[in-house]
């Protein structure tokens, strides 16, 4: 009865998967980008990863859901529609590639196969005493930290890039239309504080059970975004405060590595009895900075308000150098 | 031990986060810049004295944790992209227009650490994290150029991010077939047939996107064309570096694919003789320099077919020590192209800020202008195309000797072909600046010190390194699969 | 074909498909909805490598996911910004081409 | 026995629910009927699916969270329905909005 049940959810997933590519308007993939989206939550569900179906939910759908959106709904439609489903020069190479991926995929089942073998390195690191009881913590925070690091590195470049293009590199002066409608405004009223208490719920979860920063950042930015768009623009970092806020994560998680070197002389090793504070305490800055970053991305795609001379967008020079300085 | 692996990573992010916050850009920058450079050095000595450094933050062996290695062609790389980010520092310091705004300096810093991190990375998963991180860090120095730089970066940030997905789908696969995610572990246990020729397919087309490997090259010349200034030496001497020291390192621990060979055999010297004929039609001089930097990649590529007997024991000697002199050959031109490109693109932007252009028509007269810049390009033009005593001559000589001896004639005539047509290139330019100035009367703007000597420096570099490079190709061996 | 071997190659056939959709088509927002779909065809692969079908699959693979899904929303949210600009810059060559005003 | 035939009866009364909003969605002409479809036949199978499960007795915690996520969507549903009916002719003072 599963495997029927299984293949359902692929054909959906496959379904949904070419309908967002071959949706004639832009509008509408973003939608069944969505639909796609969390389809692909069940499937993480059926597959036995519940931390990476509540990533998917909260940022995969949630956040990047939110970019597509608002990157939809504030654009010019383009010139020409693109005619992309009647055209066999769309459909021929997709239908090419899909014969591809089923290839690779025969590749991937066989080399699953032969490779099976004892001490795969999920049975390890179940068995590793790391500082937190939870798996998938233990290896993103103690046994691979430094991806994690890098990770939140590649965040904190994104986003300190897409600032970059604003003015002195902050969303001060980036026009927030105060939305006061009441319906809103009573849904924020109760929506954030719950949102909030969720954050805290994650956060503290993620060394015992499915959960953790990245989620929990997630969720901080949602109710940053309803806080900056309902007229709430003072309680969300959008100015000065902006690029400290982006950058903390990365800054703790650096501190913590130096921290441990001078410490404990290795870096990044954490040490049972204030290994599990240290972790709790980097995931509470981090889920600031994944906070703080995901919304400013989300901001960053406005335009700034034009000052009364049209200097370019960016304050970076008009050209690259037209006039070089005396 | 794991100091000089990790902190070289490390310190340049905490520089990114000083800079992005503090107002001290400049003397933050510049500091990091050099205590790489010392970490750099400390490294290469420590390589050369007791081979390649091993180490494993958080305490966690491998193949649970992750492990952090880092051999000869790691620490030569290394060394150079410490020179020439603090050359192009010191540039951007003395013309700041030429550097895209303030927040360049996080950017660059950030690029930096993703570079460095790639080069120790014995892991393959933080060496995709390591790319992503390099491709954000350029993608966003490159949209500092300005409205005509968005369009190209925005090409260049969806192309680069699809390579390091077909990379990840190569890494999900050596660890379904080995299970582990660590290099030098999977070397042995991937035995040839459809997996490893699967995962070496994706990795090539996955980092040749990266490593601007002939067809998909499209977005390097209108990157470069549009970019600041200081960020075209970042792209092309440090970036597209990155990727191909991926790329090196995995052919050579996964033992090479003869049919993929074939290929890249073909594609290297298509984007040899291609990218040079392109270079020669250009008439904007950024858009020439970054031609030459896809046909130059073409040579590189041509050391993955090169070298291949040298991967499996049971070749013949000849053919061994053909390739053993091609391999070391092709990764010196690595490391000469890294110094003699990154001058020629600092030089490059000075000569466009000097002339008020950037078609090469307008370069006339600038020799009179800016001697010393004119000088500079010449200079890197003539290591690029290979002419002695530069390390661009010892590179290209030790391959053609490799390609002689192991009968690869194609290679020859290859390498000999694309010397000329970088030397012609490069006279072309050189011809056009040579040239009485049109308007000697006209008001002239200087050129600061500070743009005239990183450029130099970095050109006198590729040239003075050539005459004794034995160390260099000693560095080189340490560690490497065709040595052991 | 156990589950997971059906999703490995569901996930295979949807990276390669959000690749293919990505380089044929010229609107920049399109390209990176695709970008999105491959990205996620790619975790597909490799969270069902990690999984037995029965029981929570491997924790190290999970983590990998995680970090992929990170990374995927920070360079999306970074391309979407561009896109907005690289619009804005064309509209503003529109406009002071044909000088309609608006813009 | 008795609890698992009452879970199949909710679970499938709650699907129809659904079943019965989507097609509403599909065949009603304009928005707000169309609105009116969504919010309550989705909001109330749902209900039916949450009150299936909290049937079978996991616990008052698991049941406890059923229940609070039944409420965030119909918190969420409410709004976004009262919002994009009342969206289609804004008052005077917003702004663009999201």
């Amino acid at each position: 009865m599963t495997a029927l049940l299984d293949v359902l959810l692929a054909a959906a997933v496959l379904v949904a998967a070419v309908a967002t590519l071959l949706a004639p308007r832009a509008g509408s993939g973003v939608l069944l980008f969505l639909v796609l989206g969390l389809l692909l939550v069940l499937v993480w569900a059926r597959l036995g990863a519940p931390d990476v179906a509540l990533a998917e939910a909260a940022i995969a759908s949630g956040a990047t859901g939110a970019l597509l959106v608002s990157a939809v709904t504030g654009r010019r439609p383009p010139a020409e529609p693109d005619r992309a489903r009647r055209s066999w020069a769309a459909l021929l190479p997709l239908g090419a590639a899909a014969a591809a991926g089923a290839l690779l995929g025969g590749v991937l089942v066989r080399a699953r196969r032969d490779g099976a073998g004892p001490g795969r390195l999920g049975d390890l690191a179940r068995e590793a005493d790391g500082v937190v009881s939870h798996p998938v913590t233990t290896v993103l925070l103690d046994l691979r930290a430094l991806d994690t690091l890098l990770e939140i590195a590649v965040l904190t470049a994104a986003v300190l890039a897409a600032l970059a293009l604003h003015r002195d590199g902050t969303l001060a002066a980036v026009a927030l239309p105060a939305d006061t409608r009441p319906v809103l405004r009573g849904f924020v009223h109760l929506a954030v504080p719950l949102v909030l208490l969720l954050v805290g719920w994650f956060l503290v979860a993620g060394s015992s059970r499915p959960g953790g920063a990245f989620q929990a950042g997630a969720l901080l930015a949602g109710a940053a975004l309803l806080l900056a768009l309902t007229g709430r623009r003072d309680l969300v970092p959008t100015g000065r405060w902006l690029p400290p806020a982006v950058v903390v994560g990365l800054a703790g998680f650096l501190a913590l590595a130096g921290g441990t070197r001078l410490l404990a002389g290795t870096w990044l090793a954490l040490a049972p009895p204030w290994g599990a504070a240290a972790v709790l305490a980097l995931e509470a800055v981090l889920v600031v900075a994944i906070g703080a970053g995901l919304a400013a991305l989300v901001l960053a795609a406005r335009p700034d308000r034009r000052v009364a001379a049209p200097t370019p967008p960016a304050d970076a020079a008009p050209a690259p150098d037209r006039q070089a300085p005396r | 031990m794991a100091d000089l692996l990790l902190l070289p990573v490390l310190l340049p992010l905490a520089g990114a986060v000083a800079t992005a916050v503090l107002p001290w850009r400049r003397t933050v920058g510049l500091t990091v810049a050099a205590a790489q450079l010392g970490f750099a050095v400390a490294a290469v000595v420590a390589v050369l004295r007791d081979g390649p450094l091993r180490g494993s933050p958080g305490g966690w062996e491998p193949p649970l944790g992750i492990a952090l290695r880092l051999d000869g062609l790691g620490a030569a790389v290394g060394l150079l992209a410490a020179v020439v980010v603090l050359a192009v520092l010191g540039h951007a310091v003395a013309r700041p227009a030429a550097a895209g705004g303030p927040s360049a300096w996080p950017l660059t810093l950030v690029t930096v650490a993703g570079l460095q991190a790639v080069l120790v990375s014995g892991d393959l998963f933080t060496t995709y994290v390591a790319l992503e991180l390099m491709t954000v860090g350029a993608v966003g120095l490159v949209a500092l150029g300005g409205r005509r730089a968005l369009a190209p970066a925005l090409r260049y940030l969806c192309v680069a991010v699809l390579g390091s997905f077909a990379f990840l789908v190569a890494v999900a696969l050596v660890h379904a077939r080995t299970g582990t995610l660590t290099l030098e572990l999977a070397a042995g246990a991937l035995p040839p047939g459809p997996a490893l020729g699967t995962v070496l397919a994706l990795a090539t087309v996955g980092l040749g996107v990266k490593a601007v490997l002939a067809p998909l090259h499209a977005w390097l010349p209108d990157a470069h064309a549009a970019a600041p200034t200081t960020v075209s030496p970042l792209l092309s001497a440090l970036v597209v570096k990155g990727s191909l020291v991926v790329l090196v390192r995995l052919w050579s621990a996964l033992g090479g694919h003869a049919g993929l060979a074939v290929v890249l055999a073909v594609l290297g010297s298509g984007a040899v003789l291609w990218g040079g004929v392109l270079a020669l039609r250009q008439d904007r001089l950024k858009r020439l320099v970054a031609y030459s930097t896809v046909a130059q990649v073409g040579y590189l590529v041509l050391l993955l077919p090169l070298a291949l007997p040298a991967l499996d024991p049971a070749a013949p000697d000849g053919a061994r020590t053909g390739a053993l002199l091609a391999w070391e050959g092709a990764l010196l031109l690595l490391l000469a192209h890294g110094l003699a490109k990154a001058a020629l693109f600092l030089a490059a932007g000075t000569l466009v800020g000097v002339a008020g252009g950037d078609r090469v028509a307008d370069l006339a007269g600038t020799a009179t202008r800016a001697p010393m810049v004119v000088l500079t390009f010449g200079v890197a033009g003539a290591c690029l195309a290979g002419l002695p005593p530069s390390l661009g001559f010892t590179g290209k000589w030790r391959m053609l000797e490799g390609a002689v001896t192991s009968g690869a004639w194609w290679a020859v005539a290859v390498l000999l072909v694309g010397g000329l047509l970088t030397a012609s290139a490069t006279a072309r330019v050189l011809g056009v600046a040579l040239r009485p100035d049109p308007d000697p009367a006209a008001a002239r703007r200087g050129v600061p010190a500070g743009a005239r000597w990183p450029a130099l420096t970095l050109a006198v570099l590729a040239v003075g390194t050539g005459v004794g490079s034995a160390w260099l190709v000693d560095l080189l061996l340490v560690g490497a699969v065709p040595a052991g | 074909m156990s589950a997971p071997d059906t999703f490995l190659v569901l996930g295979a056939v949807v990276t390669l498909l959000g690749a293919a959709r990505l380089l044929t088509t010229r609107d920049h927002l399109r390209q990176i909805i695709a970008l999105n779909v491959a990205g996620a065809g790619t975790l597909l692969v490799l969270v069902a490598l990690g999984s037995e079908g029965t029981g929570t699959a491997d924790p190290v693979l999970q983590a990998l996911a995680l970090t992929g899904i990170v990374i995927t929303v920070a360079v999306t949210g970074l391309a979407l910004v561009l896109v907005r600009r690289v619009d804005a810059a064309a509209a503003d060559a529109d406009a002071d081409g044909d000088g309609d005003g608006h813009g | 026995m008795l609890l698992d035939a009452l879970t199949v009866v909710l679970v499938t009364a709650g699907c129809l629910f659904v079943t019965a909003g989507t097609v509403g969605l599909l065949r009603f002409p304009d928005l707000s009927q169309r609105l009116h479809a969504l919010t309550k036949a989705d909001t109330l199978g749902l209900g039916l699916v949450v009150l299936g499960l909290v049937v079978q007795g996991p616990g008052w915690a698991v049941a406890a969270k059923l229940g609070l996520l039944w409420l965030l969507a119909l918190l969420a549903s409410a709004t976004n329905g009262a919002l994009l009916a009342r969206g289609a002719a804004p008052p005077p003072g917003t702004g663009s909005g999201p």
